[in-house]
């Protein structure tokens, strides 16, 4: 798909066949060393000006996957296109140059935050690398984006166990678009939030993207934020891609039983007692990264799994509406 | 999480006031800190004893004789019974200026010895601790935030170190010392030196304090700010002083004390093996060591420099643990000992 | 009634002051009824639970009012006679069924040691029964995963057997303290399956912490809101979520985006954060948030209505 | 599993080859440690050193010596003393080991026994003023210095009060052998034992303590709690059996460097003749033969106690084992 | 004379550490040889008898002492018969001469010094595995003769051969360093077990006979028990309480008191050939300047010393090098407040003067001493004086088995240390010609015993010819030994501090306590019951 277009109006973001491997296990254990596929296979692509909802259960790989694409992980297979420049395997070094543009704010705001260093000192540390702004501007600079993000200007002298949960990831949000960048990668802004605070961030969130025209990779697990935040989704599993489509297309018609069955699955808010949605009952648990299951990843617990899914791994195969499905028989 | 409804109107301290008025809250700590405070006051007034005594605690005085009661006592009595075998140092005498702790084999003032001793002891300590953290935080740092064979390497020198018996290493520096002294690169060590316990003490130590700063740093390495750090295109050494380096400061001053305290149990032990102090100057190891030919006779010789041991050591431990609980309540720090 | 708090009060002495954690809570409770305690991180839903059970053990904690269980005032009760009543008529489960197991005792061993506390039964004989409770919540293998240790299971087992353990005694009365917040969505649609089988089978009556609102309007018999450590909306499952009458509960509602249906361009969020408990305002807890204040909420606090539905809102009170 | 062994067995060599070679340079740089003109006497002619010199070697490239001493430790094992000549330095380590075990034994017992319940009663009554008792004393304990208390015994038991009906059972120091005299060897290690185990009674004390109080805190005290369980099951079956993970773990690297030869000031002042007094010997004469047998015998104990400890730990915690 | 109803039992002796190796041909210590007497035996021996009977020369397997031939050249010694070793092996010619070789095969400490004289020896040195002494010691079955040649005549030859390192052993005893392998034994004991970190029994030997009371007399104990590791704190304590016997070690000063009134029935004291000095090296500022070494001489108050030794009974102060009761000791004292022949009290301000004079003054001195609780306080106590007398000075503690190889050698710069010497065979020069000779330094050895390294021609001439006189006329020989022995004193290469005394503390039950000069108290002939 991505061969078709120019250099400049390509996907800001591209991942082929992306692979993170991890190996753990100490060498008591009977097993001894064993390798994690936390990241297997996957090709995603994001356009400029989008935002790609990236949703899963725990442990699914997400976060993996983030970090993977702004190269806080190295890469253990494929390939990685930031801006159509090929960056998977550039040292830390080299990679400087492109931080300013891509960017991540990270789940947990208390952890992502140095505990001994002033909230002002952390946003303005990014402006101090990449800038050659002077201590005044560099202080107007703070000033402002505490603005932006809705923090006081007095804030700026404290320390990080001083402010609540959102507002530590207001600092969090403010540090990221400080050198206005292009793509954010989100991961989990939200979960570690208060239901009432939540809605505020994702508004926060949205306004951003709005005025300094951002790219977002949303990552969640609560699929009704990434509903209200996405253009696109992409649902995984098991660490690959098993469907990714337009945000309402995907939610309103799922094509991949996973995807169905986590639909399914979310509580809403009923008014009426008695709630008439079907759901899907999954069996079993999530399997473990460490020997995933042959074939289809999702076959074990799969309502209509048949003989091939033990066997043959399905590829992502397009169609159409943009949707994508790794599936043998999807519903679409 | 559920703290933070709490944290969130109040413009608080930052972490350290915040862990100093914590401090301060602790009883034990602060009355430990006095009672510390005040044992390192009178050992630097230890000249100060000497003059209004007027003892000199470095010469032997054998021959000296004082005043008790208008009566002329020899400092060495020599026994007048039987066969008239050995001499006996005198003992305490509570007549003012006069060898308030008793006398040692020379002849010479106990009490003045116990001070002057106490501030080498202090100092060796307090300079070991110095020397084993620079060098341990040194080694951790290096260690866990480069990993790989930079990592292997020294976890392995140091897993040799912390096997390595201490005392060997103590007695075999020091005779190799006792002409010549070592010169390391510039700096040249006399025989005889205080720095030799001191590099000896500290060395020995250096794998307590590396281990587990390579383990804050290998896991502070992988947390999500230093991650975000690296993510905003921070250099590897400005994470390391900026963001890791900050993080280990609470676990190196919590160190501080329990390392002092570990260091003078180690001084004394070595001085009570002729290592470290040379005579005549006096360590509380030393004084133990002497007074240890003294035992039956005169235990105070050795009773007193080992309660002195014993209650620095105790009031620097009461001291370390409220740090701990101050700067950092939920670490783990632990000290091994010898 | 089966349950019957009245004016529960818990504070705890704290380094920074005294933290008013729940203040003045009251509510009843049925047989066979499920009622969903919702509000968010801090309210005080944990404590005014816990209060219940008799585990506030912290020795800064002042608990008053009245807790009575079918007729037995609970608190100042002395520690044997709770003891018989917690795990045997009493079960709580707790959030993360990571940490609330002892990770050096097969589940078998756990479970059949709850049971051997208030039966006086062979240990073969708690065996056997443990067997029949993992079964009874859905374990593929009951057999073999009592000989498991808690690592060794999946976080939705380990909540299985958290919850096998406290259905042991078959307890009248059930504590749950946001036992799926930690699972995943698939797994938590059988968690809740499973509480409501419970509720059929036993007739226990549940009390079910949360703050999804999804997962209370799922299963929830009655709902009880918390703000800051008070009762703010009290009702029905459906009068609640169709007439929602706390300004908290209906922005609580609304912040949340649906799945379903039209996008809102903004979600309707609730300014600013919630209070400090160490310094409550004068009067109203939520006033500073409430976009429907006026000038008596900066002074009085609103009281919680005795009706079926009630809510703690001087607005509402007028009105 | 064999993997795991072989990396410990490397690392133990690792270890082992390290510290030889240092002892072996440290032993060298030393002035005066010759051993020829110790071994040839006092006023021996130059011929005569000459020939001692030659005989036992010193005249070859130190790596050569180094070779032979490590053949002579770990292969043929008739390494012999310098100075009590002839004397095989492996076989002495070997008799020494039974006292050094006696000792850390005892000890141990001691330590472990009174530790515990030290422990778990200033857990259980935290902050009350048995638990500040208990801490003080653990503190006292920790605090003194281990030679000087054992002087300081001795003063008493042996001079002192030996004459009171107290402490006239105390017999003379020195070690007698639990096969030939089971009573006397009793006798005499009493007080070792205690002044040993003083210091390990404090640490340990204070740090079961703390595991304790820190487990207390746990999740899943909580759920026994809402089990039901009496305060005093949760406590030992719960708090204490989690804690004793950690107190295994230091107990296993406190045990192993003892019999290793940590014991070695307690050893002296007692007049027990293990390990640890026989390297303070070797140390004291220079004995380079035994001071290679026993530092490699230390190190080797220690780098062994680390592995035990860790498959201790795997035994002993579940989540580390696994199925 | 015997008594018999004392015979048996087992006698309970202590010391901090074995001796080293059981080889009497390699043990140079005075717990070995102590230990030795009533165990091996060679051609003579010292007399077995307390007092300066106890320095004459016995036959022991001899039948008689030598007849000397060939200008005092030729020893000429017949063997007795019926004399088994503990193996019930009878001693034979083929056995003495076969030790003598063994002397050199085995590198024997003394086999370059004492028995360098015997002809062929340099060749039995030079290539020690095939020595044969051929010409030297010559076996003559037939007759049971042994002879001897020496290549010049030596007054001291047959002490030499009275000491253990000339014992005889059986014929096939290995050739290397027997080490904790007991060898075979002639006297009325063996050794029957041995561990250096245990200790050492010793047992009857079943084949003795007497044969000359003089000589090697039959003992009382049945066995003696020798253990090791004890410290001397506790061995006290252990003897007081009746659990020993005898303790090797010197006894602890602050216990003197105690045991010298409430024991002082178990105490026995006796004099030594014996000499504690301070060595000043002449090679090295500032004690190249002999002002400065008198200073030092003078300065040291030798009562101090004495007092920290433990009191005038167990030392007396000294000048000179020969100890009291010594061939060839006159007293002479030249540094004290009334020069003199005995020393009185220390001279200061002569002392002080002499530093200015020689212009060393605010010079580094270092003292090396062992680390023992004496030798350390007398260290400090001679820190103290130096710096009295304007030197800046200091005292360093080194462990006692390395101090004494330590302070010989040159390279380690060794200005001043403390060290004692105890005799061989009561001869002057094994004072004087060993400390002080020439031969004796050697540069960058470990084993220089002239540690002063002192060498004076003048002095070493007339040493010489004191040794050659000896051979014929001992009484002028002394004489000029005592010459030698003040001129010596006179340049003070090394500072005499004081001669010390033995202190022995038995057991109660321990009866018959003899001492012999030579090689001190007479283990076996005590009884213990
Ligand atoms: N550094 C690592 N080393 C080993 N395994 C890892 C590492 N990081 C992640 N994993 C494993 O990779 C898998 C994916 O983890 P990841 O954190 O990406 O999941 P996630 O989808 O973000 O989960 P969550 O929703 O809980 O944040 C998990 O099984 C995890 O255990
Ligand atoms: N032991 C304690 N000491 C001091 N304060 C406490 C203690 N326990 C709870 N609190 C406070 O009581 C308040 C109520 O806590 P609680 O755990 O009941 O909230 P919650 O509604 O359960 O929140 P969450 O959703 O995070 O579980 C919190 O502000 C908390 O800080
Ligand atoms: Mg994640
Ligand atoms: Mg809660």
């Amino acid at each position: 798909m991505s061969d078709t277009m120019t250099k400049t109006e390509g996907p800001i973001l591209e991942t082929r066949a992306l692979m993170k491997r991890f190996s753990i296990g100490s060498r008591f254990s009977a097993e001894g060393r064993r390798t994690v596929h936390a990241v297997d296979n996957v090709s995603l692509t994001v356009r400029r000006g989008e935002t790609l909802g990236l949703v899963g259960e725990s442990g699914c790989g997400k976060s993996t996957l983030a970090r993977c694409l702004v190269r806080l992980y190295d890469i253990t297979d494929g390939k990685l296109f930031f801006e159509g420049e090929d960056i998977t395997g550039r040292s830390l070094n080299a990679l400087r140059p492109m931080r300013r543009r891509l960017q991540m704010v990270f789940q947990d705001p208390s952890a992502s935050l140095n505990p001994r260093r002033r909230v002002g000192d952390l946003v303005a540390e990014p402006l101090r690398i990449h800038t050659k702004l002077s201590a005044a501007e560099i202080n107007r600079r703070v000033a402002e984006l505490f603005d932006i993000v809705g923090l006081l200007p007095d804030h700026v002298t404290r320390y990080p166990h001083e402010f609540s949960g959102g507002q530590r990831q207001r600092v969090g949000i403010a540090r990221a678009i400080a050198l206005n960048p292009d793509l954010v990668v989100l991961d989990e802004p939200v979960s570690a939030l208060d239901v009432s605070v939540q809605a505020q961030i994702v508004n926060l969130l949205a306004d951003l993207q709005e005025k300094l025209n951002l790219t977002y990779i949303f990552i969640a697990h609560d699929l009704s934020v990434v509903r209200q935040v996405s253009t696109r989704i992409a649902v995984m599993y098991l660490g690959s891609v098993v469907e990714e489509g337009p945000a309402e297309a995907v939610f309103s018609t799922p094509a991949h039983p996973y995807s169905q069955a986590l639909i399914s699955a979310v509580p809403v808010v009923e008014t009426t007692p008695g709630g008439s949605r079907r759901r899907i009952l999954l069996t079993g648990d999530v399997p473990s990264p460490l020997n995933p299951p042959s074939g289809c990843r999702f076959h074990p617990r799969c309502p209509i799994a048949q003989d091939r899914c033990r066997t043959e791994r399905p590829e992502p195969t397009a169609y159409d509406g943009g949707r994508k499905v790794a599936c043998h028989f999807p519903t679409i | 999480m559920s703290n933070e409804a709490v944290a969130v109107q109040r413009r608080t301290r930052g972490p350290w006031a915040l862990a100093f008025a914590r401090l301060r809250r602790n009883r034990a700590a602060m009355a430990s800190l006095s009672v510390f405070l005040i044992i390192v006051l009178a050992c630097l007034s230890a000249p100060l004893y000497a003059r209004w005594a007027g003892v000199d605690p470095f010469t032997s005085t054998l021959d000296a004789v004082i005043h008790v009661d208008g009566v002329e006592v020899p400092v060495m009595e020599p026994s007048t019974e039987g066969l008239g075998l050995g001499y006996t140092p005198i003992g305490p005498t509570w007549e003012p200026g006069n060898y308030f702790l008793g006398s040692d084999n020379q002849g010479r003032d106990v009490m003045a010895r116990l001070l002057y001793g106490g501030l080498n002891s202090l100092m060796i300590a307090g300079a070991a601790t110095i020397f084993t953290l620079i060098i341990g935080t040194a080694a951790g740092l290096t260690a866990g935030y480069f990993g790989g064979l930079t990592d292997t390497v020294l976890s392995r020198l140091l897993d040799v170190l912390w096997a390595f018996p201490i005392y060997l290493l103590a007695i075999s520096l020091s005779i190799v010392t006792i002409a010549q002294g070592i010169s390391i690169g510039p700096i040249l060590i006399e025989s005889g030196s205080l720095w030799l316990p001191v590099i000896i003490i500290g060395i020995v130590y250096v794998p307590y304090v590396a281990r587990p700063i390579r383990g804050q740093v290998l896991s502070l390495r992988n947390s999500e700010f230093v991650l975000a750090a690296i993510n905003l295109g921070v250099p590897g050494w400005r994470i390391l002083l900026r963001d890791i380096q900050p993080n280990i400061t609470t676990t190196l001053i919590v160190f501080v004390p329990l390392m002092m305290a570990l260091n003078m149990l180690t001084e004394s032990a070595l001085s009570f093996l002729s290592i470290g102090v040379q005579p005549p100057a006096a360590s509380w190891g030393t004084i133990i060591q002497d007074g240890q030919a003294l035992l039956y006779t005169r235990p105070l010789v050795a009773l007193a420099p080992g309660i002195a041991i014993a209650l620095s050591v105790m009031v620097l431990n009461v001291f370390g643990d409220g740090l701990r609980d101050a700067l950092d309540p939920r670490s783990k720090v632990q000290l091994g000992r010898t | 009634m089966m349950l019957s708090v009245r004016d529960l009060r818990v504070s705890f002495r704290t380094e920074d002051g005294l933290v008013r954690a729940i203040d003045g809570v009251s509510f009843d409770l049925d047989e066979g009824e499920i009622l969903g305690v919702v509000g968010e991180s801090g309210s005080g839903k944990t404590v005014s639970l816990l209060a219940v059970m008799g585990l506030i053990t912290d020795p800064n904690a002042t608990i008053e009012g009245s807790i009575r269980y079918k007729g037995r005032e609970l608190i100042g009760l002395p520690a044997r006679e709770l003891r018989r009543l917690r795990g045997n008529e009493i079960a709580m489960i707790f959030q993360d069924p990571m940490t609330a197991l002892t990770p050096v005792y097969t589940i078998g061993w756990q479970i059949a040691e709850q049971i051997r506390a208030h039966r006086n039964i062979s240990k073969a004989k708690a065996l056997a029964q443990v067997e029949e409770l993992l079964a009874e919540v859905n374990f593929p293998n009951p057999r073999e995963a009592m000989s498991r240790y808690p690592h060794q299971l999946s976080g939705g087992m380990r909540q299985r057997a958290v919850i096998a353990m406290a259905l042991s005694c078959n307890p009248a009365l059930l504590v749950a303290d946001e036992p799926t917040t930690a699972l995943d969505v698939t797994v938590q649609a059988g968690i809740l399956d499973l509480v409501r089988k419970l509720r059929s089978t036993h007739n226990s009556a549940v009390v079910f912490i949360t703050h999804d609102m999804g997962v209370v309007s799922e299963l929830a018999d009655r709902v009880m809101v918390m703000y800051a450590g008070r009762v703010v909306e009290r009702g029905s499952r459906a009068a609640l979520f169709s007439d929602p009458r706390h300004p908290y509960t209906r922005a609580l509602l609304g912040s949340i985006p649906p799945l379903t249906g039209d996008k809102p361009h903004r979600l309707p969020a609730i300014p600013g954060s919630p209070p400090s408990l160490l310094r409550l305002p004068q009067g109203c807890a939520f006033g500073p948030r409430c976009p429907v204040r006026f000038e008596a909420c900066a002074a009085e606090k609103p009281a919680l209505g005795n009706g079926p539905h009630a809510a703690a809102c001087l607005r509402e009170a007028q009105a | 599993m064999i993997y795991a062994i072989l990396r410990r067995f490397g690392q133990m060599l690792f270890v082992m080859f390290g510290i030889s070679v240092i002892v072996f340079l440290i032993f060298f740089a030393t002035p005066g440690s010759d051993p020829a003109a110790r071994i040839a006497g006092r006023n021996a002619s130059p011929e005569v050193l000459e020939a001692v010199r030659h005989s036992f070697g010193f005249d070859r490239p130190l790596y050569v010596q180094y070779g032979l001493m490590m053949q002579k430790i770990f292969v043929t094992g008739d390494l012999t003393s310098f100075v009590n000549r002839g004397w095989k330095v492996v076989p002495a380590v070997l008799d020494a080991i039974p006292v050094t075990l006696s000792l850390v034994f005892g000890a141990a017992i001691l330590w472990v026994v009174i530790s515990v319940i030290i422990g778990i009663v200033a857990a259980a009554t935290r902050d009350s003023w048995l638990d500040k008792l208990l801490m003080a004393l653990g503190l006292i304990g920790i605090s003194m210095p281990v030679y000087w208390l054992g002087e300081v015994m001795n003063l008493i038991t042996q001079s002192r009060y030996h004459d009171t009906w107290l402490f006239s059972w105390v017999p003379p120091l020195g070690y007698k052998p639990l096969m030939s005299d089971p009573k006397g060897w009793f006798l005499t290690l009493v007080i070792p034992w205690i002044t040993l185990a003083v210091l390990y009674i404090g640490i340990y004390g204070r740090v079961l303590r703390a595991a304790i109080i820190e487990s207390m805190q746990e999740d899943f005290i909580r759920t026994a709690r809402a089990k039901g369980l009496s305060e005093t099951r949760i406590l030992l079956r719960h708090a204490l059996r989690t804690s004793l993970i950690a107190f295994v773990t230091l107990f296993g690297l406190d045990f192993g460097a003892l019999v290793g030869g940590s014991a070695l000031l307690t050893e002296v002042v007692f007049g027990l003749n293990g390990i640890g007094k026989l390297t303070y010997d070797a140390m004291q004469n220079l004995d380079l033969p035994m001071i290679m047998a026993t530092v490699m015998y230390a190190s080797m104990f220690v780098v062994i106690a680390n592995a035990v400890v860790d498959f201790v730990y795997i035994l002993l915690d579940p989540r580390v084992r696994t199925s | 004379e015997y008594q018999q109803d004392h015979r048996g039992g087992t006698m309970r002796l202590l010391a901090r550490s074995a001796a080293g190796t059981l080889d009497p041909h390699i043990n140079y210590t005075d717990q070995g040889w102590q230990m030795y007497q009533p165990i091996y035996d060679g051609l003579v021996a010292f007399r077995k008898a307390e007092g300066t009977d106890g320095f004459t020369i016995v036959p022991d397997l001899a039948e008689a002492l030598p007849e000397v031939t060939n200008d005092g050249k030729t020893f000429t010694f017949k063997l007795r018969k019926g004399i088994k070793f503990s193996t019930g092996q009878e001693v034979g010619v083929k056995d003495v001469v076969a030790s003598f070789q063994r002397i050199f095969k085995i590198s024997g400490p003394t086999s370059g010094t004492f028995y360098a004289g015997i002809v062929g020896a340099d060749k039995c040195l030079a290539e020690t595995k095939t020595c044969t002494l051929e010409g030297g010691v010559v076996g003559d079955e037939a007759a049971g003769t042994v002879t001897i040649n020496i290549v010049k005549p030596d007054a001291e030859f047959l002490y030499k051969l009275a000491l253990p390192h000339a014992v005889t052993l059986p014929a096939d005893t290995p050739a290397e360093d027997a080490g904790s392998v007991p060898i075979p034994s002639t006297g009325p004991y063996m050794i029957s077990a041995f561990d250096p970190n245990k200790g050492m029994t010793v047992s009857r030997n079943p084949h003795f006979k007497q044969w000359s009371e003089e000589a090697q007399p039959d003992g009382y104990p049945d066995v003696v028990q020798y253990d090791f590791g004890l410290s001397e704190e506790a061995a006290v304590t252990a003897i007081q309480n009746g659990e020993a016997d005898w303790m090797f070690d010197a006894l602890p000063s602050d216990r003197l008191g105690e045991l010298g009134t409430k024991y002082k029935d178990q105490l026995h004291i006796a004099p030594l050939s014996a000499w504690w000095y301070a060595p000043l090296n002449t090679r090295l500022a500032p004690f190249d300047n002999i002002k400065a070494r008198q200073a030092v001489a003078f300065a040291i108050d030798r009562n101090t010393l004495v007092k920290l030794f433990g009191g005038k009974v167990l030392a007396s102060p000294v000048c000179q090098v020969l100890p009291p009761d010594f061939p060839g000791h006159v007293d002479y004292c030249p540094y004290t407040k009334d020069p003199g022949a005995k020393w009185s009290a220390p001279d200061l301000e002569k002392a002080k003067q002499l530093v200015e004079e020689s212009g060393t003054k605010g010079q580094k001195v270092t003292i090396i001493v062992e680390d023992t609780a004496v030798s350390r306080s007398i260290g400090v106590y001679l820190q103290s004086v130096l710096t009295s007398i304007g030197y800046v000075a200091d005292v360093k503690p080194i462990s006692a088995n390395i101090q004494f190889t330590y302070i010989q050698n040159t390279n380690n710069k060794v200005q001043m240390s403390v060290t004692q010497w105890y005799k061989d065979y009561p001869a002057a020069s094994d004072f004087l010609h060993i400390l002080f000779g020439c031969a004796s330094f050697r540069e960058g050895s470990d084993a220089s015993i002239n540690i002063a390294g002192f060498c004076d021609e003048a002095i070493d001439a007339k040493m010489q010819k004191a040794l050659d006189l000896g051979v014929t006329d001992q009484a002028a020989a002394d004489a000029l030994w005592a010459e030698i022995d003040h001129e010596v004193t006179d340049q003070a290469p090394a500072v005499g501090l004081f001669t010390p005394k033995r202190l022995d503390f038995v057991s109660k039950r321990l009866g018959n306590f003899q001492f012999n000069p030579q090689f001190n108290w007479m283990i076996t002939q005590s009884w213990v019951q």
